[in-house]
């Protein structure tokens, strides 16, 4: 197993309140440095909820967005997206809403053609084969290929989206909530056919979600992301079984299951930090039980061997979720 | 062709059509036309009226033949018209794009100077531009094309941004397209039908202006004349020989009004949302039409009981059975889950019972709603207006949607109080305030004076809860209240639910589509496919031994967390959909115990007790669930 | 019948208009129309007035109100152009035609109360023509140089004044009845400088009241006017540009006297309820052609132009009799100087035809320069489009560019060479003098900054104005001036169109108004019931 | 707010800049020279020349602009020749000539293009959408030149309801019923087309709001039908009608030039193109920046207007 994907200090800020001249008026911190690695093969679960930079951080991994700081490594390589059909070839993105990511001028073929057209110089008989293999393996039918994105439903749609990340051959994807607009009975067929294609292909995902059920089905590795940085890295079964970050049992305790009662997991400030102006230290210890001193003065960093977390007060591995934390801390 | 065929469907732009190709046609084939010589004198014979010696228009003021110069002016106008509505959309659209695909720098310096242009008044600019050149009709075309590419820049490039951000664009960027190459290809497509609208909707707006140029003798030059200079030629003979002027002010007339007409259909055509008949105005309450008999209430005990309920929407000639015949009930302190996939009809249950489905294009078409044992569909509009939010109040999906952007909560909350109780503002106020408090908003005397926008989704969803809770319904119907929201926030909403109706005593109705909410929450469940309800019971006794495949089917397709990683199951298959429903079971296509018996007729809602299903081949027997 | 189809259609624009009718007749049904009290003229002017300092302006729409409010030294006599006394009682003129001197009327005053007298005569002409005068910089004087020939003013005795000039100058007299010659009240400039445009001051039979920019300007009777004491009590000048607004202002009474009435509009007029006066004045309207270059480098070709359009219909029709076909370069308005045995140029479109074909033209090109509008233009767009039309008839082939006045003027004034063949053109002036000089000589090539725009040169011409000018004998300046005219119209420089008969409607409640050759409006006599 | 508005103010000063830099060269291209427009048929080249000199025409471009533009920060617009008068003074005149009859219309077509649109959107596909559609239709298709000659015709010649132009009797008028009593005809003939435009757009900008979820919630609380359409509707419609407003403010007031052609109300439209045909260049040059900087002051008006009813635009 080799490292495919390695982030270093990863950063993106967004000026706010722009002036004609001079500087802006404050800076949002977006993306806070994230270091990650992504084995071969490997499908990495990153779960957050909204705002909590995740859809950033994938966009700047498919060039969408310029880092602000940081590097992109893929193959060892760092990551150079000025020349768009090379680029194209090493990493691939699903977007969210299915139906907005395809062109609703375009027929279907048109949508297929453009990357192996563009990335891949293929003549026309070429391209058609291509297609017919590719829409096969998402169990498409060729039918398909002349209709416009309107007459399709979601998760057709969203298949028509993956064969199209695949055209471009390239073996890393980035998955941003590639279900989450779907309903639970599609929803599973596009993951069972995710996991098939990436065993078939050999692939590596990068899996983006705020659903944890979901990540955790089909991830090997999770990370936790709040506020815009890890806090909490580890094995897809452990990370919600046995939480090290208290953010992360909250959001472990908050999810609706059959069988539990239910209670409020929290009772206090339950807001986001306010990006402008973001707290010192820990950005979760407003809402954390465990916050002591310490966490308003120092940002923890990711500690732990394999199952990481980024906590001043971890949670010992043995705690269970079953362990409720009292709500009101 | 669907495009051909939607304008030709609306009457009035067909109509339009008709009248601008019939004069398009003449003016084309004027030079053909057995007519006098549109610039031959005759002064003799001015102002002949029209009729008298063969002028059919009668002559103008140097007695040239009316009809004559009314063709070919309308010739030059139509081509001045058309001409200047293309240029000046053809580089405004470049500029649009430009500005709006770049963004940033460039957008500003362009938009900038467009800034510049837009703060003159056109005509002043226009007449500028006409003195600057010299006036001709050519010069003339080029100041109303000048003065009209910032409105088309302007427009075009709020489309152009809107589609850049589109993530078919980067899309098309990661499958290794140039800007070039996105532009023409991704951007163009989508922007012509916005040019094709704007130049639609002001090409009658140029030939009009380059009328008024002409009218002020700045546009075509003598004896060549455009309709506006006719006009303006006869305005000195206004008073003494009316139709002179007449004839060429109702020909603009009649040419800029067919190409309105023609323009809005062209409009309503390209327009996706109007395809759509999205933008027809939901009606106060749901149209009724109700066929067959009304069935009765049967037993009672409910606070809210519905009976046979069924709504459709009618859209074009299609019909979508959207709730087919749905039973329930609710009793007080009761909570109630109604859950379904997308286009199930459960949302459509909830607001048909307050009339609240929008109509067009929503129908209800049968059944009854009981509430305390009067029967609301069809009741007078006053009387659902009464009870709405004050006995039977709703929550919402998505909150920021769902209040009034641009009033202060407290205002909201102030009227939902006083449209039910006359009491004083400040007494309301003061109501709202303790609302807050009970739906545990922090700071609520502060929070009472925030917009919508300035809370976070949680917050909203309280404000929410707080409206529906003002005037202390009997029922609360909430659709979908947690689904926009994160889960740490819905925990919260769900427990605060759960409390207040613990504490009021309230019947809810609530609608999901997440097993694990239900589970937590509500005392009985009632699952919903294709528009009907397949299995209904204790929600305890459902989730334990489902009797429907489908809601067995479904429960398993459901990810549970602390499962680790592993294979789904899944149904395969779609929905189907509601406007093309076979006879029999809805789900027989995609389940795997489905015989030719569940294709027959219909399958009645059956069981013991608290539990029914609507299946020939049950999961398991069913047993009767505890409540 | 016409008429009856007219009302008809009348009708039918009415009938059409009720629907607007009933949603307009919620508003203020007003009391429009309703009639101006006794005493009070209004009079619908084609324009705002630019200044009411005489010295300062150029427009006839100027004239108008300004011959109400000042005196000159001379003026024309009523129905003529030839000079009376006014402010100065008597002159004599010296042998060599270089000095005048003029004995002033006495016991005249201004309006502001200064006294009129040799030293305010001496300030005004010297305000124009001295660049040190302390209130030169009161002008521009675009009109000074009609008194350039002036070198010197002298007082001689507070009623009697001395004119020295560098030239024997025949002009001079009915220079002086021309509104620059009015007299202005020296002490108003001293007060309001700049301004005096706006606070003028004169001796004639109005004061001036008020001047609202853009509504009206309004002169109230000056009891004590030293010829008798106006019969109006007020005079208010409306400016409507508009001549169709202006003309329905009339209809609908909201003014009671109407100058400059389009000709279209003269039919509306017909009836009981109001009188249209006419006037022929020193006015001619023509076509120059380009002599120098191009097809009417040829005389032939210039007399077939002057067959081949139809004056008569042009005047009659075009124009719906507001003015007479004119023979050759000078108005019979000067009927002193003007050759009566002079026939205009009869309509022949086969002569023309001849004429053409003898000097070997087929389908000569020929570009026309045609203004929009402009003093004394008289319809030109009509106009030029129907000449344009008579011309094609006999074989050119014309081609019209329309420019607006002033660029009109630009382009025209700097001569025709190399851009067009022929350009409206149309002239009033004071004096049989002015136009040939400084439109027919050689000398007044554009290049010379004269405006003969059509390069028309003849050597006997050119001597004959130069004799006229510099003789003080008015009979030897007539026969120089007839001999003039004989000449042009064989030589054919323009194409001579029309004269205009200028004209006014009034009101039924008007009485004793009468028109002037100069083109003046003089409201004195005028009674309003 | 205050803040706001500064940074509004202060970044309308460019724009202010670029319309004075745009009008300035417009017209230093346009061909004609004013001393022609001066002298009239009297213009010799040696008389061109002086007032020319007089006018300060014989300095380079650049320079001109910049001592225009001084004199003009200063308050000096420079006279105009043609009329012999401050041009501030006559542009004030004619402006407020203008506002008059412009403001009428413009409110004029607020009030009923946002009342018919209403009505239009709540009775949709009923008779008084049909008539409304059909009555705006005609309204932005009429020429509004044409339109002020019928009315001239019909209202003022024929049955001398109104007066025929100008804006107050010539004699003895002036006061409140005399000028509105004028400005009847010209205010209605300028306000047609943009109440077509405003009663269209607000049809539509009601349409899409209707549909909003928040229309729904308003219904499910119980508001009465008038309330949830002239209330919650129409406020959230405000938000994209208020713009358009601005943008018809600027079609009014060029509208305004023909109007005040056809009825000779004595506004600055037509003062502008009298003095643009007249090269009367300082009065055209003050005037348009004038009324521009009118119109870019109105627009910022506007954006604060939209702010104070948008709490979510960041002021």
């Amino acid at each position: 197993m080799s490292t495919v994907l390695k982030l270093d200090g990863l950063t993106k800020s967004f000026p706010v309140g722009k002036r004609l001249l001079g500087k802006p008026r404050g800076v949002v911190h977006a993306v806070q440095p994230v270091d990650l690695e992504v084995q071969q093969g490997e499908t990495l679960g990153i779960v957050g909820e909204s705002g909590c930079g995740k859809s950033t951080l994938a966009r700047m991994l498919v060039g969408l967005l310029p880092p602000t700081d940081g590097s992109i490594e893929i193959n060892g390589a760092p990551l150079d997206n000025a020349d768009p059909s090379e680029f194209g070839k090493k990493i691939q993105y699903v977007f969210q809403d299915p139906i907005s990511s395809l062109n609703p001028r375009k027929t279907i073929r048109q949508v297929m053609e453009a990357p192996l057209k563009r990335l891949h110089g293929m003549n026309r008989a070429a391209r058609d084969k291509r297609i017919a293999e590719i829409f096969a393996s998402v169990n498409l039918r060729e039918e398909f290929l002349d209709r416009y994105p309107h007459e399709f439903s979601g998760g057709q749609a969203q298949r028509i989206g993956i064969a199209r990340a695949l055209a471009a051959e390239a073996s890393i994807l980035i998955l941003d909530e590639p279900v989450s607009a779907l309903d639970v009975s599609v929803q599973a067929q596009v993951l069972n056919l995710l996991a098939d294609l990436k065993k078939e292909l050999g692939l590596t995902y990068l899996f983006i979600s705020h659903d944890l059920a979901v990540v955790e089905a089909v991830s090997d590795r999770v990370a936790v992301l709040y506020f815009g940085a890890v806090v909490e890295v580890g094995r897809a079964e452990e990370i919600f079984r046995a939480p090290r970050h208290p953010y992360t049992q909250l959001l472990a305790n908050s999810a609706p299951v059959v069988g539990r009662a239910l209670t409020a997991p929290e009772g206090r400030e339950t807001e986001l930090p306010d990006p402008l102006n973001p707290p010192s230290g820990c950005a979760f210890r407003a809402r954390c039980p465990h916050a002591s001193e310490i966490c308003a003065k120092e940002v923890p960093q990711l500690s732990g061997q394999g199952h990481r977390a980024a906590c001043h007060h971890p949670l010992d591995q043995s705690s269970a979720t079953e362990t409720e934390v009292s709500s009101q801390g | 062709m669907q495009f051909l065929s939607l304008l030709l469907r609306n009457r009035l732009a067909a109509a339009g059509g008709v009248v601008l190709s019939l004069v398009l046609l003449l003016a084309l084939v004027t030079p053909l036309l057995p007519l006098a010589n549109p610039d031959v004198t005759d002064t003799a014979n001015r102002f002949l009226m029209p009729g008298e010696q063969g002028h059919w228009l009668g002559t103008d003021h140097l007695g040239r033949d009316l009809l004559a110069r009314l063709l070919h002016g309308t010739r030059l106008s139509l081509a001045v018209g058309f001409a200047a509505a293309f240029f000046a959309a053809f580089f405004g659209a470049a500029i649009g794009i430009i500005a709006g695909y770049f963004g940033g720098r460039t957008d500003n310096l362009i938009m900038r100077g467009v800034d510049m242009l837009m703060a003159f008044p056109y005509i002043l600019l226009a007449l500028a531009i006409v003195a600057a050149l010299g006036p001709g009709l050519t010069n003339a075309l080029i100041a109303v094309a000048a003065v009209n590419v910032p409105f088309f820049a302007r427009n075009i490039r709020g489309v152009t941004v809107g589609l850049a951000h589109k993530e078919f664009v980067d899309a098309a960027r990661l499958a290794g397209l140039g800007h070039t190459r996105i532009i023409l290809t991704e951007i163009l497509p989508n922007v012509i039908p916005v040019i094709v609208i704007a130049m639609s909707t002001t090409i009658g707006w140029m030939i009009l202006e380059t009328a008024g140029l002409s009218f002020l003798g700045l546009g075509s030059q003598p004896p060549q004349a455009d309709l506006g200079s006719m006009l303006g030629e006869a305005r000195g003979a206004l008073i003494t020989n009316p139709h002179t002027s007449v004839v060429p002010g109702a020909m603009i007339l009649v040419i800029v009004m067919s190409i309105n007409l023609l323009g809005d259909g062209v409009r309503d055509a390209l327009d996706p949302r109007l395809r759509s008949g999205a933008l027809t105005r939901p009606m106060p309450a749901t149209r009724v039409e109700r066929k067959g008999t009304i069935p009765a209430e049967g037993e009672g005990g409910a606070v809210l009981n519905l009976r046979q309920l069924q709504t459709q929407f009618h859209v074009k000639n299609r019909i979508y059975k959207a709730v087919g015949g749905v039973d329930l009930k609710v009793a007080p302190g009761e909570c109630l889950g109604v859950i379904g996939e997308s286009g199930s009809g459960k949302s459509v249950t909830a607001l048909s019972v307050m009339g609240l489905v929008a109509s067009p294009p929503g129908v209800i078409t049968g059944g009854a709603v009981y509430f305390q044992g009067q029967d609301l569909v069809g009741a007078p509009y006053e009387r659902l207006r009464a009870l709405r939010g004050d006995k039977v109040a709703y929550i919402f999906q998505d909150p920021l949607a769902t209040l009034h952007p641009l009033y202060k909560v407290g205002d909201q909350l102030v009227e939902a109080i006083r449209v039910h109780h006359p009491v004083s503002r400040s007494e309301a106020r003061a109501r709202a305030v303790a609302l807050l408090k009970q739906v545990r908003i922090p700071n609520a005397e502060s929070r009472i004076d925030s917009y919508p926008h300035e809370m976070s989704g949680g917050m909203r969803q309280r404000v929410g809860i707080a409206m529906a809770l003002a005037n202390d319904p009997e029922v609360i119907i909430a659709d979908e209240p947690t689904t926009a929201l994160d889960v740490t926030v819905q925990a919260q909403i769900l427990s605060l639910l759960d409390d207040l109706r613990r504490e009021r005593g309230l019947a809810i109705i609530f609608i999901t589509h997440d097993f694990g909410v239900v589970a937590q929450l509500c005392d009985r469940v009632a699952v919903m496919y294709a528009g009907r309800i397949v299995e209904t019971g204790p929600t305890a006794a459902v989730l334990r031994a489902p009797a429907h495949p489908y809601t067995s089917r479904l429960i398993a397709c459901v990810p549970e967390l602390g499962g680790g990683r592993r294979r789904l199951e899944a149904i395969p298959g779609l929905p189907p959909a509601v406007d093309r429903l076979e006879p029999g079971c809805a789900f027989a296509p995609r389940c795997l115990k489905a015989s030719a018996a569940c294709r027959e007729g219909d399958i009645a809602l059956e069981g013991p007790g608290a539990r029914a299903v609507r299946c020939i081949h049950p999961e398991a027997e069913l047993e009767e669930g505890v409540a | 019948m016409k008429q009856g189809i007219l009302n008809w259609t009348r009708r039918g624009v009415l009938g059409a208009g009720t629907a607007l009718g009933l949603a307009m007749s919620l508003g203020l049904a007003g009391q429009a129309g309703a009639q101006t009290p006794p005493g009070v003229l209004i009079v619908g002017q084609i324009a705002e007035p630019k200044a009411l300092d005489p010295a300062a302006v150029t427009a006839v729409n100027d004239f108008r109100i300004l011959m109400n409010v000042y005196d000159g030294l001379v003026r024309y006599k009523s129905g003529t152009l030839e000079v009376e006394p006014a402010l100065a009682e008597s002159w004599e003129i010296s042998e060599d035609g270089t000095t005048y001197t003029f004995k002033l009327r006495e016991g005249v005053s201004f309006h502001d109360g200064s006294a009129f007298d040799a030293e305010a005569v001496k300030f005004n002409f010297d305000r124009m023509l001295k660049e040190d005068h302390p209130y030169h910089d009161t002008g521009p004087f675009p009109l000074a140089f009609f008194f350039s020939s002036v070198e010197e003013v002298t007082v001689v005795d507070p009623l009697t004044v001395e004119f020295q000039l560098n030239a024997p100058y025949a002009p001079f007299l009915s220079n002086l009845a021309y509104p620059t010659g009015l007299i202005v009240s020296p002490s108003a400039v001293e007060e309001y400088g700049a301004d005096y445009d706006r606070h003028p001051s004169g001796t004639g039979p109005f004061t001036f009241a008020e001047w609202e920019s853009n509504t009206h300007v309004i002169l109230n009777a000056n009891a004590d006017y030293w010829d008798g004491a106006p019969e109006l009590e007020t005079v208010v000048f409306r400016p409507i540009t508009d001549a169709n607004t202006r003309t329905a202002e009339m209809l609908a009474g909201g003014i009671d006297l109407m100058v400059e009435v389009p000709p279209v509009a003269l039919s509306e007029f017909e009836g009981d309820d109001f009188t249209v006066v006419e006037q022929a004045g020193p006015h001619v309207w023509f076509l120059i052609l380009n002599a120098k270059e191009g097809p009417f480098a040829e005389k032939a070709v210039r007399q077939a132009a002057n067959y081949a359009v139809n004056k008569t219909a042009l005047v009659e029709n075009v124009l719906e009799g507001t003015a007479d076909v004119a023979a050759g370069p000078t108005p019979p308005a000067f009927a002193w100087a003007y050759n009566e045995s002079l026939e205009p140029y009869p309509y022949d479109p086969e002569k023309a035809k001849e004429l053409l074909a003898e000097a070997g033209m087929e389908a000569p090109e020929v570009t026309f320069y045609v203004t929009e509008g402009g003093s004394g233009m008289l319809d030109p767009v009509a106009m030029g489009t129907a000449i344009q039309a008579d011309l094609e008839a006999v074989g050119f082939d014309v081609t019209i560019e329309t420019y607006e006045w002033n660029t009109f003027l630009g382009e025209v004034n700097p001569g025709l060479e190399g851009k067009a063949d022929m350009a409206e053109m149309a002239w009033m002036t004071n004096d049989p003098d002015t136009l040939p000089y400084l439109a027919l000589r050689t000398d007044a090539w554009p290049d010379k900054g004269g405006f003969n725009s059509g390069y028309y040169s003849n050597p006997e011409v050119d001597e004959l104005l130069e004799k006229a000018r510099v003789s003080t004998s008015q009979e030897e300046r007539a026969s120089l001036y007839q001999e003039m005219q004989a000449i042009v119209q064989e030589d054919a420089p323009w194409v001579f169109v029309a004269n205009w008969k200028q004209n006014a409607v009034t009101s039924s409640a008007v009485e004793d108004f009468a028109l002037e050759p100069s083109f003046f409006l003089l409201l004195k006599d005028v009674v309003k019931n | 707010m205050t803040g706001y508005i500064l940074k509004r103010l202060l970044s309308a000063v460019p724009v202010l800049l670029g319309i004075t830099v745009i009008v300035f060269l417009i017209m230093a291209m346009i061909p004609g020279d004013p001393a022609l427009a001066i002298l009239g048929a009297y213009a010799t080249p040696e008389n061109v020349a002086k007032i020319n000199r007089d006018l300060g025409l014989d300095a380079p471009l650049v320079a001109r602009y910049f001592i225009w533009l001084g004199n003009m920060l200063t308050g000096d617009f420079g006279t105009s020749f043609s009329l012999n008068r401050p041009v501030i003074d006559e542009v004030l005149d004619r402006f407020s000539a203008t506002l008059l009859l412009a403001g009428t219309s413009f409110v004029l077509c607020s009030v009923l293009g946002i009342a018919a649109g209403v009505i239009s959107a709540a009775k949709q596909y009923g008779w008084a959408d049909k008539g409304i559609t059909f009555a705006v239709l005609l309204g932005i298709s009429i020429p509004s030149f044409f339109l002020g000659m019928m009315m001239i015709l019909i209202f003022a010649v024929e049955l001398r309801w109104f007066p025929v132009s100008g804006m107050k009797m010539a004699y003895g008028g002036g006061g409140f019923a005399d000028v509105a009593n004028h400005l009847v005809m010209p205010a209605f003939a300028l306000a047609v087309v943009a109440t077509g435009v405003v009663a269209r757009l607000s049809r539509s900008a009601m349409l899409e709001v209707l549909r909003q979820d928040f229309i729904r919630t308003a219904r499910a609380k119980g508001v009465r039908e008038g309330r949830v359409v002239w209330g919650h509707a129409l406020r959230a419609a405000m938000v994209s009608i208020i713009p358009v407003l601005g943008i018809q403010a600027g079609f009014v007031l060029s509208g305004a030039v023909y109007i005040e052609m056809v009825f000779q109300w004595p506004g600055v439209g037509r003062m502008l193109v009298d003095a643009i045909l007249k090269r009367d260049i300082l009065l055209v040059q003050g005037g348009v920046v004038f009324v521009a900087a009118c119109y870019v002051l109105f627009n910022i008006a506007v954006d604060v207007a939209q702010s104070l009813l948008d709490p979510r635009i960041k002021t």
